[in-house]
């Protein structure tokens, strides 16, 4: 695994990364076998085998550095602390949810922890991450703003033009960009004529970085890079992470996986046995390594539980918080 | 009403083979919501052209093809992303033959779903057909059925004139007759999709149907409802949706997008300025809360719903 | 109206140290149409950011200082180009609060001139508001004079929501008396601008004073007409027009947008649904036409004059 | 001068680029005066100072190459050979007018000449001429599409998506940034983070080229490139020419210059005198010289003239040609 500059990964890092991985894990099969059993409606996007970039940059953050995702995001929710509970709930729309149960799996939030939300538009949500990262440079309050979005939002005007915004101001933000390949059903290469996506970084100049997004120890470090960078105030980031995208788009996308040999990929690039293995090669025993597995599975058949135990949002609030 | 309109474009592009498609997820995957299945298999990867995550330039891309003469069909995977190819709708297609004098046509069609009531919340559940019609120089279609869908396609196709296909994802797995033929519907000629002689329902495409369930409902009671299907929001067919008026006397007007500012209102007011001394009671609109699209329970409290349609048919009938 | 905006803004600004200001040529040069003199100097180009020509990102970037705090305005050179900033407003800044469950908050106004009948074209003559105001989350303002825009712009700075303010380019030059202290002005009241008894003439923005000279016209003939200056589009005050139309028994809706889909329709309807039965004669709309805004003598036929709001006036009268 | 690769560079070539600089810049100028003299309303964005980007580009493309570009555009359609009386009849909006005087200064368009208009949408013009292209490609019609537009905007959205997919796509389309150093008051430095706006090409995969915009033979030079580039299928090429606004940015821009010294910078780098100095060192009498600058001011009288006795549209006209 690479290492550089990574000094302060220990085990015990890396175990709670893996007992993390394993709750992101089991919290998108709940959300995908709920679905699949109609207690949602809408779809669900699962972050499956892309857990490796939710823990990593996570640990490279602040708890007050502000992090904006997209409707495959629910493990950087998990990873930014927010409360299981409240996010099944949102899952299933409830009243208990995160956002109050109208949001639903594709609009997670939580203001207290400094996770300002997951965003269905793609790319839309670029430009805000970076205007709260100007919001941090004009207070001086060095926080750091982090923005993931996908390969396919890289090809959409708002994310050039934030690139060409941000690095022109440098402000403090950091854009992670998890390329897993696909965007629904078109390959990156049928939508990109560049290998690598951190070289649209080039064109505006700012540093692009690419990582094997699947190794969380990569990940991390890039990040810490990336994050220091923007807090002492030299400006933005563009880090690719490439993944793999587990079988396909949403839980309610067409037929089977595009692609057949992807399909497999997945298995292969599956990021949580890379660590185990890592951790094994660690002296890390078998029991210690099933018991914060079976953690993660507890926590979150508590939460699948909370969420369907609770009650759905009263009528009468239907038409709160459009305004303020 | 898929399928109608996989045939429709389908029999265009065999006859002309200048026809080219545009989008995201149009290829083998064949469509978000499928309508193109096959057509990459049959016409190839130059006439159906999967693309890079970009609206804007890929609708800019349809008005260039078009300007040369290709009849170019750019998917918006929903209705909610049409903000992003906006700019080039209303500021390019919509006006260029205009302040060019003429020179030029743009035969392209911009087709997108209206995606409600599946649960996807706020930003992939809106109906924005009201802010197309107040463009001038789009056409605006907006079909309820497969044979008109069949139809109202192959006139777009041929008008030669910038479009914005609306259609509504409910319908797409609806059945019904279809004709086998190649036989264009003229734009802006309304439907009646149910007879009667007490109020006019005004309505257009997701609607239809629960405006005729409300009609035969509140015909149990004796009371019975015209079911207007507007087919084309513009050109707006308000001749015909007054002369039904001035026989009803009475209107109800109905659509899944928010109130205000919604077509309702244009329609309703050309009813005023073309049935008004008919008029024996006030239009009453039906349509969606003024609020974003919740996702949930909460949902079904913001569409509106045959049962409110017909609500409103008793209450203009006092 | 120009001085009067700069004034709010700059009383404001001073109050409150959080308030930012985005956009294009806003700097030294002062805005595009000059509203902004001074500011740079006296707040810098830290709170007054003058940037790069992207309306998309500009208006992300204004929404995420919103939701970290910042009252921020951001321009919108012509409101012609409100497409580019459409999705950031409409599927972001509009709903934000509401799918996040009331979470946050996004202090952010768009200030954008209505730019009418200066000859620069199709591309830079439009009136857009009805696409905002069928925007549920959306405030939209625009006033009329100055005093108004004063007192709204400094309501919309400390609302806390999401709010478009248009302003119409003709008023800038406008002169008036202007409160020198600091008076907020409630959205959805409208102004009284003319009393009368015979017609409810309903307009805002631009529109007010042809509205009156076609007003004082008619009063030469007898007929006095009240004329409303909604001041703000939403929220709309339904009660307050329906209160006069239904003292009045008539009503013209005067607006330069183009008429098909246009704010008139709901404001209409809006009469239709709370004063029907007090109507003595259709509602009439007085409107652009519904074309792209052609430059040079052509244009003059499209836009809508004092001349056609008297027509309309006398022909509701018979 | 640069001559690289610009044998075909003769003094016949140089003289005729002299004499339709003037021919421009006469236009402008007229453009200009008739506006404050208030025979056309709205406004007119003149090209002054950079003659030498219109007759270089426009001489490296056949006749059945297409152009597209923007409200600052009137050399770009004399040189494409459009109608000097039609043009400036159209500025008048009249009905002689090469857009029937209904598009104004900002609309000229004609379609015969495979000029397909200026547009006054920053940037949108783009995509829509590399759709064109993408024509030209389906055809196999050997034509190339070139698109000219400002360093304004190269910020924009539209820009960057379509260099993405033009390059990925192969379409044969030459971008030609006009890098005048203002967008309206907006100096490029407050709104690019990098040295050359052909920079903006590394982050896309096609060639970037940068030259100095006010020397015709090198803009003829790296045009021929480009279009020969485009014409054999290796797809599209951005070509910066760096150049000068003119005074101000449009005859109605509030107030004088926002700079003093650039204020100045464009009466040096005025490239007409510069190619006046060529012609000479090659040769070519003063008295030769003068009549093709007699010439161009001549054709521009007779256009001002026409222009100004042609009739404006009938009023009945006024809602043709909405709809095809
Ligand atoms: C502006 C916009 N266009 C299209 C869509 C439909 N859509 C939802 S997700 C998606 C694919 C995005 O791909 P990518 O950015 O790679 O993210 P991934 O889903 O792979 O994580 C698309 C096209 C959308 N939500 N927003
Ligand atoms: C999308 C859009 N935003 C803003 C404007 C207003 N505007 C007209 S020209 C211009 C400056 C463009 O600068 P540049 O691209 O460098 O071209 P130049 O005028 O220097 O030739 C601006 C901001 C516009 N017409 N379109
Ligand atoms: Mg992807
Ligand atoms: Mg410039």
């Amino acid at each position: 695994m690479n290492n550089n500059n990574n000094d302060d990964v220990n085990s015990e890092l890396l175990l709670r990364w893996y007992e993390q991985m394993w709750t992101i894990r089991f919290f998108e099969e709940n959300a995908i076998s709920s679905f699949r059993k109609g207690l949602f409606g809408g779809s669900t996007h699962p972050c499956i085998c892309q857990e490796a970039i939710c823990v990593g940059a996570a640990s490279a953050l602040n708890p007050t550095d502000q992090v904006f995702a997209t409707y495959r995001g629910h493990g950087h929710a998990i990873a930014k602390g927010l409360d299981l509970k409240s996010l099944m709930a949102e899952l299933l729309c409830k009243q208990t949810g995160c956002s109050g149960g109208r949001g639903g799996s594709m609009h997670l939030c939580d203001v207290s922890k400094d996770f300002w939300g997951t965003n269905a538009i793609v790319a839309a949500h670029i430009p805000i991450a970076a205007g709260m990262a100007l919001s941090n440079k004009l207070r001086g309050n060095g926080r750091v703003t982090v923005v993931f979005f996908g390969d396919g939002a890289s090809c959409e005007g708002a994310f050039f033009e934030t690139l060409n915004m941000a690095t022109l101001w440098k402000v403090p933000v950091v854009f992670v960009c998890e390329n897993n390949g696909y965007a629904i059903s078109v390959p990156t290469k049928l939508a990109i004529p560049i290998e690598n996506i951190a070289q649209r970084a080039d064109g505006f100049g700012l540093p692009g970085v690419t990582v094997d997004g699947n190794e969380p120890i990569a990940v991390y470090g890039a990040m810490k890079q990336a994050v220091a960078r923007a807090r002492q105030g030299e400006g933005p980031t563009l880090l690719e992470c490439k993944t793999v995208r587990w079988e396909r788009h949403s839980a309610i996308s067409a037929g089977k996986y595009e692609n057949e040999d992807a399909a497999e990929a997945w298995k292969r690039a599956d990021p949580i046995p890379r660590l185990e293995a890592e951790l094994r090669r660690r002296g890390i025993s078998d029991d210690e390594l099933l018991s914060r597995k079976e953690r993660a599975r507890t926590v979150n058949d508590e939460a699948m539980q909370f969420a369907i135990d609770s009650a759905v949002p009263a009528p009468e609030s239907v038409a709160d918080s459009v305004f303020a | 009403m898929a399928e109608a309109i996989n045939e429709a474009i389908r029999m265009e592009m065999r006859r002309d083979k200048e026809i080219v498609l545009l989008g995201q997820d149009i290829g083998a995957y064949g469509g978000t919501f499928g309508v193109y299945k096959g057509l990459f298999d049959e016409f190839g990867s130059e006439r159906v052209r999967d693309g890079p995550l970009c609206e804007a330039a890929t609708t800019g891309f349809g008005i260039g093809l078009a300007l040369a003469g290709h009849p170019t069909i750019v998917e918006i995977e929903f209705i909610d992303f049409i903000t992003l190819a906006s700019d080039a709708l209303v500021n390019q297609a919509a006006k260029m033959r205009y302040f060019f004098g003429g020179q030029v046509r743009v035969p392209l069609v911009v087709r997108t779903p209206i995606v409600s009531r599946l649960g996807l919340g706020a930003q992939h559940s809106q109906s924005l057909e009201a802010w197309l019609m107040h463009v001038p120089g789009l056409r605006v279609i907006i079909p309820s059925n497969g044979a008109d869908a069949k139809g109202l396609m192959l006139t777009a196709l041929r008008d030669g004139n910038p479009t914005v296909f609306i259609e509504h994802v409910r319908l797409y797995a609806s059945r019904g007759p279809v004709p086998e033929q190649d036989e264009p519907i003229p734009l802006g000629k309304l439907r009646t999709a149910r007879h009667g002689n007490d109020v006019t329902i005004i309505t257009y495409g997701g609607m239809v149907k629960p405006c005729v369930d409300a009609a035969e409902q509140a015909a149990k009671d004796g009371i019975e409802c015209e079911v207007l299907d507007l087919r084309t929001l513009s050109p707006l067919d308000r001749e015909g949706l007054c002369q039904s008026v001035r026989r009803t006397g009475r209107a109800v007007v109905a659509h899944e997008a928010v109130k205000t500012g919604g077509a309702g209102a244009e329609i309703a007011q050309s009813v005023v300025e073309g049935a008004f001394d008919y008029l024996k009671a006030p239009i009453i609109r039906v349509a969606s809360k003024d609020l974003p699209i919740p996702t949930g329970t909460l949902q079904d409290l913001v569409f509106p719903s045959a049962v409110d349609v017909e609500a409103a048919v008793r209450q203009v009938m006092q």
